[in-house]
């Protein structure tokens, strides 16, 4: 197992966010958590990355215990996130966000080429390249949080939520890529609120209801699950 | 729902009619080299729910900020109900009536649900600054509105009791009275919206869908003749998306225009009259869903399947 | 006695000269505003403290030259031992005071993300506790120290006579500020700065070690208010305990003329408000000198809200 | 050293919390009179005699100073630190030159009250009156109020558009500028400043009985009284539409413009306000001492304000009055570590903001934000 | 710490008393200052040695010589009964914040150092001074330009403070035409760039500085630097061992002009038991400091114990002091023709003694 979360709790304040849950993702999947709004999605994500300390429970990373690892550690293990809300950062070009997901890489050669394969995936954001991060339009900055983190190269890729307010083609698009590079080797542990395309796409997928996980199951399964029909994929 | 009907007071419900409400005069907008508008025009109808949909950069948002105030077009003009929109600043343009909501929601994040949706109230207050620190200017108060006299304990009840005299001869601070109705009336919206049960939680600690819903409320609460949604189901599931749909066709209902941006083709083609398509800042296409859903070019710029495709 | 005359003649009969020496004055503002703007631009805080650490700097140079003998306009080799000497003693022991500041005053706030108004208040006692401490050891009276370079003018252009400490000054600060530019914009480090100059979550998700990046603005800052508080001494040949008050004010506001978070812009301002202040001076007396900077801020910000450069440290606009 | 500090700390939150809690559990009538007698208490500190307590007196160590007239000046800080309050707690901005105020509020009793000042003088010259003529005290009032209401709107207008720091670093050279002014014009009475400012009962005076030179007591009395006064005031205005648009606007201000909020407008409003109520606590200031220069005007008095403020607990009346009379108080009471007084000031006020930053007795709504933040910091960051 | 002998030995109670004292004992002119508190405790102390039933105490208020920290003491001091006189101020600031008050309280004040001319000139009841004020030191000062620099153009250069902004204009008065330029700096500045060209352009052959030590040390060194050889004077405000010092080499030969005696030259012991009781030659104001303090002491002795009393002594007042000859005018200043003011010049880095000026 490439990641493994076991029992875990996390609060915020007095709320307590999640309400000890495991999850596993093997190495090479493509695993799905699905849910309603403030179910925990994103939490559960943060624990991951290290950006909120955990109350309980543990985070182990190919086979190290990661619970209580600082966020850029993380990073350099493997972890890479593309945050919920998109995370650009405003003053710096587009150029400049990509770069900063190559941050903790040192082969230039590689990065050259990963950044050329990302304008390729998006030539919307070859065109803007020298444009600041922060006015871009809300669907191009998703494209360059995802685009970004793409050039970490990381082992294990969160994805919170890849097609929030991208339009229907591009978010066609996103699902094929996360297809594509999980194919080329990177597992994804991915959030979306498209529980059609996720579910379909996905080998395993969990779902969340506040904090806790309720079902569990590959993806085809959840897909023809009734209760998750009537819950998050809406009447047909 | 039904409580809220007289409260959520209502622009001069008329029927819907032809006129124009928002027009959107050959506008133009840029950016050092990107054109983020180019020669727009379009218009919003009285009681019609108008959708703005096109790809990503296409300016969809750009054109909100140029209806709001936000930006200033480069040339071009927005009219809103005869008014000269553009070169006024935003918390003007929304006392003519248009209120929005932000695509990275923008709620007071330390306020309550009840205190933000109270913010939109603001503009129907007619108490200055030193109205409110001096209170001078009193009212008469309609029975309901007068201080009770419930208590048992005798100092208390001789304390109601004073207050209850004195508001009867003194009459009670317009502010006070003001104050009291806008609480009623955010409380109404809330409910409204659906997110009552959180009324007095902290903006920053509700779920992502309830923060949505708030920003409708607040901008609910403004009294706008026009409102703007920008992609206000982002992040929302698709049984979600359905609640806002009903939230959507209810504003409607209640008399509100409404101009709506959003990606998701099931939302837009389910409540919207009709939609304008934008594609790198022109418009490419206007019309019925049923018109826009089949238009090539919008397949093409746009939709990539031909059928519905979420 | 008048209130204010003008007195132009005395403005534009030199020109050039006033010019020369508001540029020299504002070199040493701007490096010190170097220090303010690139804490500002990571944290968003007025490193309130930031002026004690340019005057203990300005103590380590008096310090060090005394150690080492210094006396009036020495050898060249001399000059040069007790230059470098006074650097690297300056630099060190600033650095290493503003690095101890961070610890000391921000760290726990920092991690109780706490707003930035709190941060200011820790700054300010902060300044008063090493200022005072300094009053106390040190008096409360100037100090003089060796003229280490001794004044002589390299070139005349028409009545502007331009002399070695000045343009030493201003050369200096030149070099420092292109060299930080660089480092920041040029280099992966720099970049790591900006990140968590812009969004400090998503810089850690990008790799970024927050805490070193911030200890290293501080200590960048530092080593530039050491480097300043060198030139100081050479320029002006006293120190104070409380010289950095009214100095770091200024720097301050250089930096804000400039455009807070914009390094470029902390030169710019600067050199600016060296050069207002000089011609103010001259038009009417010293004592208005700080009322035509702030009414050079005031305008400048009236007509670009952001400074001359504008923010580029920090978020942009969004 | 730290821990211990942290325990404390902790046991204080512990206390003062309970307290607040239980203090607002008790039935209405019963805080009323709580208040009442706080008030009293309040009015009769300046004979404070019970024993034990007067060690609290700054007049019990050896060169003490005057109680009655410590007391006076805290209080014109407490009314001074609820002027700034409304500025830099309510609304949000961060004023780093409110002395300014204070200043105008102080030179506009001195210029148009005293028979010194060059301002009377040349209109006795203009209008052939006589030698003691100068504008009554009670019309000084609402002069000053009105004068520093006008710089304050002065100030405010080209500047409220700019954000954060940048009003903050042009407001402090607002008050640098006010500063230089009175010190280097001569209509202002230049360095040697104005003397014979007058009271409630005109003109300073060996015969003056209550509001006299000598004992400050009446004095105290009637600033507390003001402060009171402002108490009821303030909390109107907080507890109000404009509370609520100051706190929209520190919020988001473009989010609020687009609700229909004036930023500006609002913003504009909290200045004025504020320096009305610095101006008036400069107005007391100036007529009790009967006598100001320009260097009591500084920058650092300014930022000794704001550390009031912040201290104390922005946003909270009762908070930045204890900070204000603590701040006020304590350097007095402690003349004894003559020289080492800043040092150990400056180092309480680190100590108090890494231990409480969200003051003595913070805001309720700015407790609430600073924990849920603190709960919120990254791991490890 | 009270100075000068232990409360319970007053005497038989027809003797002896309370004096306050006040002034700035910290803060950064506290150098001017100290001399003449250390003065003061000296003649008390003598005094109380010698007069074994005749104790007088005195207390010290240290108001770092701001007038809103001078305000607050004044009423402690006027309501305190058992206060029966008041030494200070020592600066022109807080005396003239709190004459009214002193006034009120029927308190005589003696100040050592407090030298702004319109002290006296508002007809206060209560303030007098062992010192000359600022008109005769600027005069004086006139006259040494004239007659001993023979200056032809002088720049004159005030701090914009009470006592360099009035010391400024009466030297301005004595020079009249003499004057060729004017400038104003402000405390806490450190560059003089825009003073030193117009220094320059002026063409001064003498500059004079109305201000203290911590603007005019680095004025005077940047001045020097840029190549400005005018004579530097300036007055009692520099009358500080620091001044020479913060100024370097370039201080060698400027002139400072004080309104106190050489310690060598004041009368009778004092310079003697002064550095044997505190190590150092009385600075600044170190004999003003003590007969100040004597005025009141020997009314004390004379069995004035009221403030009336000693109100009525000081103002009848008809005695040599170490300083000077001390009487009084109806005013309050000492006897014009009394005053001595003293040209000191820098030189080896101290303070040396010079000459007399002699107004006439
Ligand atoms: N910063 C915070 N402070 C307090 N509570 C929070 C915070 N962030 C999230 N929560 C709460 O934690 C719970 C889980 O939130 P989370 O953001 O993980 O949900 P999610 O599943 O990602 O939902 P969404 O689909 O809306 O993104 C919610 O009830 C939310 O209100
Ligand atoms: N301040 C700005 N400076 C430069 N370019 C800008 C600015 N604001 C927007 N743009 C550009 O204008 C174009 C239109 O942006 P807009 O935000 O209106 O798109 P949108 O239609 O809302 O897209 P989305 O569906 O992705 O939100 C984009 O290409 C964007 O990069
Ligand atoms: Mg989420
Ligand atoms: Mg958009």
């Amino acid at each position: 197992m490439l990641l493994e979360i076991d029992n875990l709790t996390l609060r915020y304040g007095r709320i307590e966010a999640l309400h000890g849950i495991s999850i596993t993702v093997g190495e090479g999947e493509i695993v799905a958590l699905i849910g309603a709004n403030g179910a925990g999605k994103t939490t559960t994500m943060r624990a991951v990355s290290g950006l909120r300390p955990v109350a309980t429970g543990t985070v182990r990373f190919a086979g190290e215990d990661i619970t209580n690892l600082r966020a850029d550690l993380r990073v350099i293990r493997g972890i890479c996130q593309s945050p919920e809300g998109r995370g650009i950062f405003p003053g710096m070009t587009v150029l400049e966000n990509l770069d900063m997901g190559a941050y903790t890489r040192r082969d230039t050669a590689g990065i050259a080429a990963d950044l050329d394969r990302v304008f390729g995936l998006f030539p919307r954001l070859a065109e803007r390249r020298k444009q600041a991060g922060g006015t871009l339009s809300g669907g191009e900055q998703q494209m360059l949080a995802v685009g970004r983190a793409l050039m970490a190269r990381p082992k294990l890729l969160l994805l919170d939520e890849p097609s929030m307010g991208l339009a229907p083609m591009v978010i066609q698009q996103i699902f094929e890529i996360i297809t594509e590079i999980n194919q080329q080797g990177t597992t994804i542990l991915l959030v979306e609120q498209n529980a059609q395309q996720a579910l379909s796409r996905a080998h395993r997928a969990y779902v969340l209801e506040t904090g806790k996980i309720v079902q569990e199951g590959t993806g085809q399964e959840l897909l023809t699950d009734s209760r998750v029909r009537d819950a998050y994929l809406g009447v047909a | 729902m039904s409580d809220t009907e007289d409260l959520v007071s209502l622009p001069e419900s008329e029927a819907p009619t032809r006129t124009d409400l928002l027009v959107v005069d050959h506008v133009t907008l840029r950016f050092g080299g990107v054109v983020a508008l180019d020669d727009v025009s379009f218009e919003v109808r009285r009681g019609e729910i108008l959708g703005l949909i096109g790809p990503n950069g296409a300016g969809k948002t750009t054109c909100f900020n140029a209806m709001t105030g936000v930006y200033r077009p480069t040339s071009g003009e927005v009219r809103f109900d005869g008014d000269r929109v553009s070169g006024r600043k935003p918390h003007q343009i929304n006392r003519l009536g248009i209120a929005r909501t932000f695509q990275n929601i923008r709620l007071f994040p330390e306020m309550t649900a009840l205190e933000n949706v109270m913010v939109g109230t603001d503009s129907q207050h007619f108490t200055s600054v030193p109205g409110a620190l001096f209170r001078l200017y009193r009212k008469r108060p309609k029975p309901e509105e007068l201080p009770v006299v419930d208590s048992h304990n005798g100092l208390v009840r001789a304390w109601q009791q004073t207050r209850l005299v004195f508001a009867k001869v003194f009459g009670i601070s317009r502010h006070t009275l003001e104050e009291r109705a806008g609480e009623q009336k955010a409380l109404a919206l809330l409910r409204f919206v659906g997110i009552a049960d959180r009324a007095n939680e902290l903006a920053r600690n509700l779920p992502y869908g309830y923060q949505r819903r708030l920003e409708i409320a607040r901008a609910l609460a403004t009294e706008p003749k026009l409102l703007c949604l920008d992609e206000p189901a982002a992040g929302f599931n698709p049984a979600e998306k359905e609640q806002l749909l009903k939230l959507i066709r209810d504003i409607r209902d209640k008399g509100y225009t409404v101009l709506l941006i959003e990606h998701d083709m099931r939302l837009v083609m389910g409540v919207t009259d009709r939609i304008v398509v934008l594609e790198f800042g022109k418009k490419i296409a206007e019309g019925t869903p049923a018109e826009v859903r089949d238009n090539p070019k919008v397949i093409a710029a746009y939709l990539g399947v031909p059928a519905d495709a979420s | 006695m008048k209130g204010i005359f003008v007195d132009f003649d005395a403005l534009f009969g030199h020109l050039g000269q006033h010019t020369v020496d508001g540029l020299s004055k504002g070199s040493i503002y701007a490096l010190v505003a170097l220090g303010y703007t690139l804490v500002y631009g990571v944290l968003r805080l007025i490193n309130f403290a930031h002026s004690e650490v340019f005057m203990i700097g300005t103590f380590t140079v008096v310090g060090t030259w005394s150690v080492l003998g210094a006396t009036d306009s020495p050898a060249i080799g001399t000059v040069i031992l007790l230059l470098l000497a006074g650097l690297v003693a300056a630099a060190a022991v600033s650095g290493a005071t503003a690095v101890a500041v961070e610890r000391v005053a921000y760290r726990r706030l920092r991690r109780m993300n706490a707003p930035p108004l709190i941060f200011l208040i820790t700054a300010i006692g902060l300044s008063l506790v090493l200022s005072e401490a300094f009053g106390i050891w040190q008096g409360r009276l100037v100090k003089g120290m060796p003229t280490v370079i001794e004044r002589s003018v390299l070139f005349t252009i028409g009545n502007t006579e331009v002399t070695n400490v000045q343009v030493i000054t201003v050369l200096a600060a030149l070099i420092m500020m292109f060299g930080l530019d660089v480092f920041i914009n040029r280099t992966r480090y720099g970049r790591g700065v900006r990140a968590v100059a812009q969004d400090p979550d998503t810089a850690a998700l990008m790799g970024v070690n927050k805490d070193r990046v911030i200890a290293l603005i501080f200590l960048l800052g530092g080593l530039l208010a050491g480097a300043a508080a060198l030139l100081y001494c050479v320029r002006y040949g006293n120190t104070r305990f409380n010289v950095g008050f009214v100095l770091g004010l200024k720097a301050f506001t250089a930096a804000v003329l400039g455009g807070i978070g914009n390094l470029r812009g902390a030169l710019l301002g600067g050199l600016l408000l060296g050069v207002v202040e000089v011609y103010a001076a001259t038009l009417t007396s010293s004592a208005w000198e700080d009322v035509a900077a702030f009414v050079v801020l005031v305008v400048v910000l009236l007509f670009r809200p952001t400074g001359l450069l504008g923010e580029s440290l920090g978020r942009a606009r969004a | 050293m730290t821990e211990t500090l942290r325990q404390i700390n902790e046991r204080r939150r512990h206390v003062t919390g309970g307290i607040g809690e239980r203090w607002r559990a008790l039935p209405k009538w019963q805080r009323a009179i709580g208040i009442l007698a706080f008030v009293g208490f309040l009015y009769y500190l300046p004979l404070l005699g019970i024993p034990g307590l007067t060690w609290f007196r700054t007049d019990s160590i050896p060169q003490g100073n005057n109680w009655a007239g410590v007391l006076f000046l805290c209080a014109i800080y407490v009314l001074v630190a609820f002027g700034l309050n409304i500025v830099i707690g309510l609304a949000g901005l961060l004023d780093l030159g409110y002395v300014g105020f204070f200043a105008v509020g102080a030179y506009s009793v001195a210029l148009f009250g005293s028979t010194q000042s060059p301002v009377v003088e040349g209109l006795q010259n203009r209008f052939g009156l006589s030698q003691d003529w100068a504008v009554a005290w009670a019309i000084c009032l609402p002069l000053a109020i009105l004068l520093t209401m006008i710089s304050g709107v002065l100030l405010g207008w080209p500047t409220l558009r700019l954000r954060g720091d940048y009003l903050a670093i042009v407001t402090l050279g607002f008050g640098e500028i006010i500063r230089i002014i009175a010190r280097n014009s001569d209509w202002t009475g230049g360095p040697q400043g104005i003397a014979a400012i007058p009271g409630p009962q005109g003109a300073p005076s060996p015969d003056n009985e209550i509001f006299g030179l000598i004992d400050a007591k009446p004095w105290y009395w009637l600033v507390l009284s003001v402060v009171i006064l402002m108490v009821f005031a303030v909390r109107r205005l907080e507890n109000s539409r404009v509370g609520r648009a100051w706190l929209a606007i520190r919020e988001d201000e473009d989010a609020a413009a687009v609700m229909g909020v004036s930023g500006f407008k609002f913003k504009l409003w909290a200045f004025a306000m504020g320096a009305a109520l610095g101006g008036l606590s400069g107005f007391l200031f100036a007529s009790r001492g009967g006598f100001i220069e320009p260097t009591q005007f500084s920058a650092q008095l300014s930022i000794l304000f704001v550390a009031m403020v912040v201290a104390g607990g922005a946003g909270n009346m009762a908070g930045v009055a204890l900070g204000a009379f603590l701040l006020a108080y304590l350097p007095e009471r402690f003349r004894d570590f003559s020289q080492y007084r800043t040092l150990v000031f400056g180092a309480a006020l680190v100590l108090v903001m890494l231990f409480a930053p969200q003051g003595l007795i913070p805001s309720r709504r700015r407790a609430r934000e600073l924990k849920d933040r603190a709960k919120e910091a990254p791991a490890n960051v | 710490q009270d100075s000068g002998g232990d409360d319970n030995a007053s005497g038989d109670g027809t003797c002896g008393g309370k004096i306050a004292i006040f002034g700035a004992f910290t803060g950064p002119n506290a150098g001017l200052v100290i001399p003449s508190l250390n003065g003061a405790k000296l003649a008390v102390k003598q005094h109380n040695a010698e007069n074994a039933n005749c104790q007088v105490t005195m207390q010290e208020f240290d108001t770092q010589g701001a007038a809103e920290q001078a305000t607050p003491i004044a009423n402690q001091v006027a309501q305190d009964q058992s206060f029966t006189s008041v030494i200070g101020g020592h600066f022109s600031g807080e005396s003239k914040a709190t004459m009214p008050t002193y006034e009120a309280a029927g308190l005589v004040m003696v100040s050592p150092s407090a030298t702004a001319t319109e002290l006296t000139a508002a007809g206060n009841k209560s303030f007098h001074r062992v010192v000359g004020n600022d008109s005769t030191q600027g005069a004086a000062a006139a006259v040494y330009f004239k007659n001993t620099l023979k200056s032809q153009k002088v720049f004159v250069i005030d701090d914009g403070s009470t006592y360099g902004a009035g010391i400024a204009s009466e030297v301005t008065k004595g020079l009249g035409s003499l004057v060729v330029q004017s400038d104003k700096v402000q405390t806490d500045q450190t560059n003089f760039d825009a003073t030193i060209s117009k220094v320059k352009a002026a063409q001064a052959d003498a500059i004079a500085y109305a201000g203290y030590t911590n603007e005019a040390a680095p004025l005077l060194k940047q001045l020097r630097a840029a190549g400005v050889t005018a004579k530097f004077l300036g007055f009692d405000g520099l009358y500080d061992p620091a001044f020479p010092k913060g100024a370097g080499a370039g201080a060698e030969g400027a002139i400072v002009t004080c309104p106190c005696l050489p310690a060598a030259e004041a009368g009778g012991t004092f310079s003697a038991d002064f550095e044997k009781e505190y190590g150092e030659a009385p600075g600044s104001y170190g004999a003003e400091g003590y007969d100040a303090a004597k005025v009141l002491l020997d009314g004390y002795k004379d069995g004035k114990t009221t403030r009336k009393e000693l109100l009525d002594w000081v103002n009848a007042y008809d005695k040599q002091g170490v300083s000077k000859y001390i009487k009084f005018t109806d005013t309050g200043d000492v006897d014009p023709s009394k005053v001595v003011i003293w040209a000191y010049e820098i030189k080896g880095g101290a303070i040396t003694p010079q000459s007399e000026i002699k107004l006439s």
